[in-house]
C-alpha cells in the first residue's frame, strides 16, 4: 500500500510464459515492508507461481483484511482487481465477489491476528462453504502492524519481544481447517520457496477453498531467541511431511517416482500433484488421520509442512447452491426481469 | 349499537401456535373480495407457541389504512388477555367469547354487547382429532362472524377451494367449521349486526400484500442476483419471499439451474461483505436487515461511504435499543442508518410508505446506489413489512433499463490514457468505476485506508481532504436524484404543515380529514428520502408551524431537518408514537389538536 | 534572519524505524528542563519501517501548545520528503541536511538558509557497526542544534546518563556523536543563530506525558480493575500504559499476584462484552479502542444503554472515514459516540483538552457511569493520546472514595419488601443495582428485549415506553452531573463567541490572544461534555455569532448542539479544519478574520 | 423470559439438599417455550443437577446469548443473577463478568445458531481463554426463534420442515472445542437425563470451560421425517461412548467397577468421576485419539455422546493471567489505589 511505483526496465530477453508475460507483469507496487520480513517471500513466490500458470492478470481478484501481510495484494498482480477489505472480514468479501462472478480467479491474503481473531468466525464460515479461492495466512504469530502483541497463533511457551511468555493454546489454522471439514489444507514456510511455489498452485487449481497457512517470520517483532515463529526456531523445528510438485496439465510427467512413497493426484483441471511423503503410511486424503499426525508432531514442537489435507469431491459454494454455469455478472437484464405481463399474472393470485 | 355499515375494526384475540392465521386470513380475503377496503395488523409475540396474539382487521369504506384506536367487534379466544380484550372495546362494541367454559363475572361491561358461543364445544362434538379439533375452532367463528357481520358465505367457500385445492379433503372440514359457527349464530342471535359488511364491489386493479413481499420482488425486477443476510425478525420474510419469486422467475429453463445466488450468512458483519464483494465484482446485491443487524454492520458502511461501493440495505425496522420488542414496529433507525459508521459519513435513505413503494423504492435503491456509487438503505418497519396492505396492483414498464451509473467499457478505457478511480471527471463528485475480471487497464486497488483521487493510497494531508471534500460534492448531487417528497395541500392557505415518512401516511391523512371537520387545515409533505431535495426545503421555509410525526421517541426526522437544512427548532413541533404499535390517526389527530386548542379558542 | 528566543518550531523529518525517536525526545527533554514551555508532536506513517516520519517540536515563552503553522528550524534527514521539506520552511528559516551525499539544485531557496552538515560521513567515520551508524547519526544531530540553538550540552549529558544509568557504555557513544555534530557546527557555522533557546527556568511543577498513559494512570486511580481491550492505533499505548502501570501499583507484595486482569479480547465486540460483564458483576472495567473499535462495538453499546449497565469506553479518536489514516488525528466520532446503536439511544460524551483531563476524567468518567448506570466515553485524539504535552503535575486527594452509584447492600435488601431493578424510586431517574455473588434476594435478570420497570419481561406497549421515557428523566439528570464547560471571557463585553472541545483548545487560546491584536474580542467556551449543562445553554443564548471550532469535516459538536438546545442555526459559524494535522492556531485565527473582515473593515 | 412466575406450592415432606433447599429453590419462572422442545428437559436437568450439587443460587450466574435456547437460564435458578445478552456474544460477558468475580460459578446457555454462526469467534476464543464455566449449546441444528432455518450444525443430508436439503458440512461444537486445544469436552441428548445430569455436575466441577453439546429437538422446525435432530433420529443413532457417574467429594464411591471398562477420575475439588466406557480402547485423555474417534463414529451417521475429552491440568484463565485468588471485586479502594504520594514519586520521572 505504498504510492511508490516501481520502475519498469524491461531487460531484453526476460522469459515470457505461456501467454507472453514476463514475471514483471505478475509484480505489483514496491513494498512497504520491512525489510527481511517474510511476507515479502511470499510475495515473491505468488509472482513466481501465477507467472508459471500463466493466469490472465485481468481475471485475477486478490483480497485482504487489514494488517502487514494484508498490505501485501498491492504488491503482486498489479493488474489484477484488489480490495483491501476491514481487519478480519476479507472471507465474506471474497465469498460475495464470487458469488457474483464464479469465474474470477481469487488469491486472498490474511494475517494470523486477522484471521484467527476477530476473523476467526469467517475464517470458519468461508471454509464451511467451501468458497472456491486460495486463502494465505500469513502467520508469524503476532499483531506486526500493531508492534507486536501475540496473535492466537503464538505457541504456548513462546517468548515476546518485550519479554512475557503465552501460556494459552494456539490455534493452528490448518488443523482447525482439518476439524472443520474444509477441502484443502497445506503449510509451509516463506523461506522455502520451493514448497511454497507447488502448493500456491495446487491451492489456485484446487476447485474449493484452499488454506495455505505460511510461517512468515515478522523481523521486527518476532524473530528473536524465545520466539517460536523466528526463522532459526522455524528452520531448526521445520518438518516436511510431503513435497509437492506441480505438473501442469501441458506436460507430462517426466521424472519417474517411487509409487510407495510418492502419490499422484490429477487435479480437475488436468495437472498433476506429486505428492512425495517423508512418512510413507501418511495419507493426506483421511482426515481424522491429518488430525492425529499434526497433533503428534506439533507436541514435539515440530513445525510440520506439506499439503497436509486435500479433497476435491467436496462440492464447493456453487455447486452447493447449483448457481448458474454462466457468472451472475455476464447475465444481461432481459433474462433476468420477469417483465410485466408475469407480474399481472403473480398478482391475480393476491386478490 | 349504533350502525357501522363498511366502516369497523374487528380483533381477534387467540394464542400464537394455534393455526388462526390462516382464519384470520381467511377473514381479511373475504371482505377485500367484498370490495371493502381493508387492512389486517397481525401483533404477535417474540416467542413461537404458547403465548397472546392479535389480529386486527379494519375495514373502511373509505379506504383508511391506519389504526384507527377503536374496536367494534371482539373475538376473545385467549382466556390469558380476556380481561384486557374485554377493556379495549369500545363503547357499543361487541365481544364474542368461547362459551364452553362460563366466564367469570370479571366479564362484565354494560356499554358493550357480550356474546358467548361454544366454539370448543361445538368443534369437539364434530370432528375427533385433537389437533384439528384446536384448528376448526378458529374456522368456526368466521363462520360466526360470517352470519353476525353479513360476511359472504359463498365467497368463502370460493377461498377455501382456491386455497385448498391441492388438499380437497380440507375443504369439506373447513366448510362444516364454517357451517357450525354459522348456524349457532343464525339460531342464538339476530343476524346480521348494525356494524357489519355490505358488498361495495370487488376492489378490482387493487391487491393484498406485505411490504417484505413487495420489496423482494422489487429486487427481483431490479435484476439483483446476490442477496446476503442473517435471519432477523421482521425482515427474515424479505428473503424468503425473493428465495420463494427467484425459484419462480430465475430458474434456467433448462438446466434448472439458478440465476441467482442467495447466501445465509454467518452474522451480519458477515452479510455486509458478501454484498460489498458482490456489487464490487458487478452484481446487484443486497441485505435485509433489522436495528440490530445495522449496528453490526456499521464498520462495512463505512468502508462502502469511503471505497464508493453502491450497496442496498433494507432496514426493516423494529422496536429498540438492543433486542428491544422485536415484534413490534417503530422508525427508531432513522440517525444510525443516516451516519452509520465512524468518521464524517452520511448515507441516503429511502422512506417506503406502503408495500407498493417498497417495491418501486427497491428498484430505486439500486439505480441511485450505483448511480451514486455509495450505500443506499431503504427504511422501511415491521407495520409496513409484516402486515397485510391492500394497494393498487404494481406495474412495470418494460422499456425500464437499469441505471448501473458510471462504469466504464472496454471500450472506454482503450481510449483513456490512463484510469484513474476516484477523479471528479464531471464536477458532480461522482467518479468512474471499473468492474473486476474485465480489463487489465481498468484495475484498481479498493481500500478503506487513505487514498487519493487517483486511487492511490496515500498519508498526505491536502490529497485525503481533497477526497473527503468530493464526497460532499456527491452529497448535494444525490439531493437531486433521490425521490422527491409527496405533497398534500390543505383545501385553503394555511401557514400550518405536517411532515411525515413512511408508515404513519395513512394515520396523517385520516387525521388531516378529522381535523379538517375541526376546521383545522394544514398542508402535508411526506419525505421520502433524506438527503432533503429543494422541495422539503421550500416546505420548511414555507410554513410556521411544522408538526413532525415519527415513530419514535427522540424526533430522529426532526434532527435530521434541524441539522441539514436552516428550519428553525421552534417551528418543528414533535408528534412522537413509539409504543411499538402502528401509529393510530387518533394519536395524530389528538397531538395536533392539543396545540391548537388555544389558537382554535381564539 | 530576526531574533526568535524560545519562540520556534523546530521539525525533524527522518525515516521512521531509524531510531530517531530517542534523539527527539533528548531535544524535547532538554528545551523542557531549560525551563522553556515545549510541545512535541510525532507525525508517523502507518507502517513499521522505512517510511517518511516528522517530529514537529514547539518551543514557546508564553507557554503556546498548538502547532503554529510555521516552521523555523528543519532538520531534513530524508531524502525522500526532502523537496516537500524544503519548502515548508518559513521565510527567514533554517534548514539542515545531510550533506554527505550532495544535494539536487532542486534545493536553492533564497529566503531561507540552508546549511550542510555530513552527519552520515561523521558517524561512518568514527563509529563502525552499521546498525549503530544510523542511530548516532540522529544523536549528531542533536549536537549540530545544540551548537546551533544553545541548547544546554551539561543537560544534554545530564539526560543520557539518567536513561542509560541501566547500560553506560551508551552513553559514551551518545555523548560521542553530540559532540561530532556540536564541535561541526562550532567549526563550520557562526553558533548560536538568531532562533535559538536559553534557559529561562526549569519548569518546576511541570511534566512531560502523553495523554494515554494520563488516563491510564487515571483509570488505576479509579480503581479500575478489568481492562478488556483489542490493539488499535492510536488507543494501543493506553492499555500499554494501563499494564505497565498495574505492575508498578497493583502487585500483592507477598505473593505477586495481580490485582488486575487485562484481556486482550478477540476483537472490539469481545472487548465491549467483557466490560459489560465485568462492571455488572461490581469491577470497574474499561476499554480503549478507536472509531473501528466503537462502530464494532455499536449493538453492546444499545444493549449497555438499555439494561443500564454501567461502562467506560475511551475512543482515542483518528482520522475516518473507515480505516482512513490510523496515524493522523481527527474529532471524528462525536456523532457516533453520541448516538451509537440502533433505536432510541443516546450517551455521555467526556472531552479531555490535554493528558491532565484525560487523567482527571478518567476517574470522572468511571464515578458518572456509575452513578447513572450508563455507558460513558471520553472521546480522546491521537493528538492528545500519543503526543508529548507539557502540563502542571497530576494532583490527586487521598480523601476521594469513587462514587459507585446506587448499589443496594444486602441489610438495605433486606429491610426491602422485594427488589425491582428498574424502579424509579427517587425521581430522578436512576433505578438501583446489586452485585451477582452477593444476595439471593437482589437476584435478577439483565436483559436487552423489553422488559418494565420491575426488570421483567415485557412486551406491553405501555410498560415499554415507562422504561423508555424514564430513561430520558434519567438524561435530564445527568445534565447536572457532566463536568461543567470553562468560561474564557474577552477582555472586553462582547456578542461574540467562540466555542470549542478537546485538543482544539490550544490553537484556540492562541488565536484569540492574536485577535485581540486586530482587537476582535471573543469569549471562550470549552465544552467538556455532552449532554450540555445550564452553562452551555446560557452561553448560546448570550452570544449572536459564534465559531464552533471543530477537527471534522461535518461540524459534529455543531450538530449536538443544533438538535439538543435551542441555538440557532445561523449563529454558529463552522470552523473545520480536518486534514490529519492537529489544528494549528492560525487556521483559526484566519477562518475568524475571514468571516468577520467586513465588519473590522465596516 | 415470560412474567407469569409460576405458583410456589411448597409440598410436604419435599426432599431438601445438604443446605436445605428443595427443588423448587432452582426452578425459575414458567417456560414460554413449544410443548415438548428439548430445551426444557435440558433445564430440567440443570435444576436437577445444580440441586444435588447443593450450590448455593446466589453464588451463581446464569448468562445466554439470543434464542429459544437462549431464553431458558429464566426458567432455573431464580435465586442466581441472570445476564440474557446479545447474539453470539454471551462468552464475552462471561469471561469478563468471572474477570472480574472469579467465585462466581458460571452456567451458560446458548444454541447451535448462536454458537457456531454469529457466535463462533467468541466460542472458540473463550475455549482457548479456558473461562472456568459451564457452557451448553443446545443444539437442534436450526434457528428455531426465527422459525426454522439451518444452522451451522445442521448436518449434510439433513431435510429441512419445508423440504430443502443442507449440503454444507456440519460444524461439531465437541469435535471443534477438541481441536482448539479444549480442557472439556462432551455431548449428551436432552432425552436421556441420566446422561445428561451427571455432565452437567462433571461441568460445573472442572476448573475450566467445559462444553456441552446437548442435543435438543426443536418439535416444531426440526422434529420431522429426514431431519438428523428428531427425536426419532437421535434415539436410533444414539451412540453413548462413555457413561459417566458422578460422586461427590463426601460419599465414597460404594459400586465396584470392572477396571478395564471404567477409569475413576478425581476432580480438583474431591469428587469423582467414574467414566464407563462403551468401547474399552477409548481414551478420554487422548487429544488425537478423541478426534479420531469421533470423525470415524460421525461418519457412521452415529451421535456419538459422553465425555468425549477432558484434561483438568490445562492453566484457566485466571491461572494463565496471574490474577489475585481474592476476586477483584472483593478488594478495598485503598488496596487498589496507589494515592497521592506514590503518584508524586511517578512523576519525578517525568521530567
Ligand atoms: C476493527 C479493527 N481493529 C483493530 C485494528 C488494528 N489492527 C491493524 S492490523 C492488526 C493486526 C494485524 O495482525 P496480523 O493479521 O497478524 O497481520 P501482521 O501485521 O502480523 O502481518 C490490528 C489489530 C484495525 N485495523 N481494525
Ligand atoms: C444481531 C442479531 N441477529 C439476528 C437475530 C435474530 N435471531 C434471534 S435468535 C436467532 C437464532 C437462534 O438460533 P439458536 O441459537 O440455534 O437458538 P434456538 O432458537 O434454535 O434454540 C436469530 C438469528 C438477533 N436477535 N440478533
Ligand atoms: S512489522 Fe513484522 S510483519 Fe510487519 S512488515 Fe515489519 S517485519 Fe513484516
Ligand atoms: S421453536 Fe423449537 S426451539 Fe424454539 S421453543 Fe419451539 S421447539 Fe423449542
Ligand atoms: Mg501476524
Ligand atoms: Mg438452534
Amino acid at each position: 500500500m505504498t504510492y511508490i511505483a516501481k520502475p519498469r526496465i524491461d531487460m531484453p530477453g526476460e522469459m515470457l510464459n505461456e501467454i507472453g508475460l514476463k514475471r514483471r507483469d505478475y509484480e505489483g507496487v514496491l513494498s512497504t515492508l520491512c525489510a527481511g520480513c517474510g511476507h515479502d517471500s511470499i510475495t515473491a513466490a505468488i509472482v513466481q507461481a501465477f507467472w508459471e500458470l500463466s493466469i490472465r492478470p485481468k481475471t485475477v481478484i486478490k483480497l485482504s483484511g487489514i494488517g502487514c501481510s494484508s498490505k501485501t495484494p498491492a504488491y503482486f498482480i498489479e493488474g489484477a482487481h484488489g480490495f483491501n477489505s476491514v481487519h478480519g472480514r476479507m472471507p465474506s468479501v471474497a465469498t460475495g465477489a464470487l458469488a457474483a462472478n464464479r469465474d474470477l480467479v481469487c488469491i486472498a491474503i490474511s494475517g494470523d491476528g486477522d484471521s484467527l481473531s476477530i476473523g476467526f468466525g469467517q475464517f470458519g464460515h468461508v471454509i464451511r462453504r467451501n468458497v472456491n479461492m486460495l486463502y494465505i495466512i500469513e502467520n508469524n504469530g503476532v499483531y506486526g502492524l500493531t508492534k507486536g502483541q501475540f496473535s492466537a497463533s503464538a505457541d504456548p511457551g513462546s517468548k515476546a519481544k518485550k519479554g512475557e511468555v503465552n501460556r494459552m493454546k494456539a490455534i493452528d489454522p490448518v488443523a482447525t481447517a482439518i476439524a472443520l471439514g474444509g477441502s484443502f489444507a497445506a503449510r509451509s514456510f516463506s523461506g522455502d520457496r520451493d514448497q511454497l511455489v507447488p502448493l500456491i498452485k495446487a491451492g489456485v487449481t484446487h476447485p474449493g477453498c484452499a488454506i495455505l497457512d505460511v510461517v512468515s517470520p515478522c523481523v521486527t517483532f518476532n524473530d528473536h531467541e524465545g520466539s517460536t515463529r523466528s526463522y532459526a526456531y522455524t528452520r531448526e523445528h521445520y518438518y516436511s511431511a510431503i513435497q509437492t510438485d506441480f505438473v501442469p496439465p501441458s506436460s507430462e510427467i517426466k521424472a519417474k517416482y517411487d509409487e510407495g512413497s510418492t502419490l499422484p493426484v490429477t487435479m480437475h483441471d488436468g495437472s498433476t500433484l506429486l505428492l512425495k511423503k517423508t512418512d510413507p503410511e501418511y495419507d493426506p486424503t483421511d482426515r481424522s488421520a491429518a488430525m492425529k499426525y499434526l497433533e503428534t508432531h506439533s507436541r514435539r514442537g515440530e513445525v510440520v509442512t506439506g499439503l497436509m489435507f486435500m479433497n476435491q469431491g467436496l462440492p464447493e459454494m456453487h455447486a452447493i447452491s447449483e448457481t448458474a454455469v454462466q457468472p451472475l455478472t455476464h447475465m444481461d437484464f432481459e433474462t433476468l426481469n420477469p417483465g410485466s405481463q408475469a407480474l399481472a399474472d403473480l398478482q391475480k393470485g393476491l386478490r | 349499537m349504533t350502525e357501522r355499515i363498511n366502516d369497523f375494526v374487528l380483533k381477534i384475540a387467540t394464542v400464537n401456535g394455534t393455526g388462526s392465521a390462516s382464519a384470520n386470513g381467511l377473514l381479511m380475503k373475504a371482505l377485500f373480495r367484498m370490495g371493502v377496503p381493508v387492512t389486517g395488523k397481525n401483533m404477535f409475540p417474540s416467542n413461537i407457541q404458547g403465548l397472546p396474539t392479535w389480529y386486527e382487521v379494519r375495514a373502511n369504506l373509505n379506504g383508511y389504512m391506519s389504526r384507527s384506536g377503536r374496536v367494534d367487534v371482539m373475538v376473545a379466544m385467549n382466556a390469558q388477555t380476556y380481561q384486557k380484550d374485554l377493556e379495549e372495546v369500545s363503547p357499543g362494541g361487541l365481544l364474542i367469547y368461547d362459551s364452553t367454559w362460563p366466564r367469570g363475572d370479571t366479564l362484565n361491561r354494560q356499554d358493550i354487547t357480550v356474546l358467548g358461543v361454544p366454539l370448543a364445544a361445538l368443534c369437539n362434538e364434530h370432528f375427533s382429532v385433537a389437533r384439528i379439533r384446536i384448528l376448526m375452532k378458529n374456522v368456526a367463528y368466521v363462520g360466526v362472524l360470517s352470519a353476525l357481520m353479513g360476511i359472504d358465505p359463498d365467497i368463502l367457500r370460493k377461498l377455501l377451494e382456491e386455497t385448498f385445492a391441492a388438499k380437497p379433503k380440507l375443504i369439506d372440514g373447513n366448510l362444516k367449521a364454517i357451517k357450525l359457527g354459522y348456524d349457532y349464530a343464525m339460531e342464538n342471535f339476530t343476524c346480521p349486526l348494525p356494524v357489519r359488511a355490505e358488498t361495495m364491489g370487488d376492489n378490482a386493479g387493487h391487491i393484498l400484500i406485505d411490504g417484505n413481499s413487495a420489496a423482494a420482488l422489487g429486487c427481483v425486477y431490479a435484476g439483483a442476483t446476490v442477496g446476503a443476510w442473517y435471519p432477523i425478525t421482521p425482515s427474515t420474510s424479505l428473503m424468503d419471499a425473493f428465495q420463494g419469486y427467484c425459484n419462480r422467475f430465475r430458474k434456467d429453463p433448462e438446466t434448472g439451474e439458478n440465476r441467482f445466488c442467495i447466501i445465509q450468512a454467518e452474522d451480519e458483519l458477515a452479510a455486509a461483505g458478501m454484498i460489498l464483494g458482490a456489487n464490487w465484482s458487478g452484481a446487484r446485491a443486497f441485505t435485509p436487515t433489522s436495528g440490530p443487524g445495522i449496528s453490526l454492520m456499521s464498520e462495512f458502511i463505512g468502508f462502502a461511504y469511503y471505497a464508493e461501493i453502491p450497496s442496498v440495505f433494507f432496514d426493516v425496522q423494529r422496536v429498540g435499543p438492543s433486542t428491544g420488542m422485536p415484534t413490534r414496529t417503530q422508525q427508531c433507525d432513522v440517525m444510525l442508518c443516516a451516519f452509520a459508521s465512524h468518521g464524517d459519513t452520511r448515507h441516503p435513505l429511502l422512506f417506503p410508505a406502503d408495500p407498493r413503494e417498497c417495491f418501486e423504492m427497491a428498484v430505486m435503491a439500486f439505480d441511485l446506489a450505483e448511480r451514486v456509487q455509495t450505500p443506499v438503505f431503504v427504511l422501511s418497519d415491521l407495520d409496513i413489512g409484516m402486515n397485510d396492505w391492500m394497494i393498487p396492483e404494481l406495474e412495470w414498464d418494460d422499456d425500464y433499463q437499469p441505471d448501473r451509473g458510471k462504469v466504464l467499457t472496454p471500450d472506454e478505457l482503450r481510449k483513456m490514457e490512463k484510469f484513474h478511480r476516484y477523479l471528479d471527471k464531471d464536477g458532480d463528485g461522482i467518479p468512474y468505476r471499473t468492474y473486476p475480471g474485465t480489463t487489465h487497464k481498468g484495475a484498481y486497488f479498493v481500500r478503506g485506508s487513505g487514498h487519493n483521487r487517483y486511487g492511490a493510497y496515500t498519508e498526505d494531508a491536502d490529497e485525503y481532504q481533497d477526497v473527503l471534500d468530493r464526497l460532499l460534492v456527491k452529497w448535494e448531487t444525490m439531493r437531486g436524484l433521490v425521490p422527491k417528497p409527496v405533497l398534500r395541500k390543505a383545501s385553503r392557505d394555511t401557514s400550518f404543515g405536517v411532515i411525515a415518512y413512511g408508515s404513519s401516511d395513512g394515520a396523517v391523512n385520516e387525521a388531516l380529514d378529522r381535523l379538517a371537520e375541526h376546521d383545522f387545515h394544514a398542508d402535508y409533505l411526506r419525505i421520502r428520502a433524506f438527503p432533503f431535495s429543494d422541495e422539503v426545503l421550500e416546505f420548511l421555509a414555507t410554513h410556521d408551524t411544522i408538526f413532525v410525526v415519527e415513530q419514535n421517541r427522540d424526533a430522529q426526522l426532526r434532527s435530521l431537518l434541524i441539522i441539514e437544512t436552516p428550519a428553525d427548532d421552534e417551528n418543528l413541533i414533535r408528534v412522537l408514537h413509539y409504543n411499538g404499535m402502528p401509529i393510530p390517526s387518533d394519536s395524530v389527530l389528538n397531538a395536533v389538536l392539543d396545540h391548537i386548542k388555544p389558537e382554535v379558542a381564539a
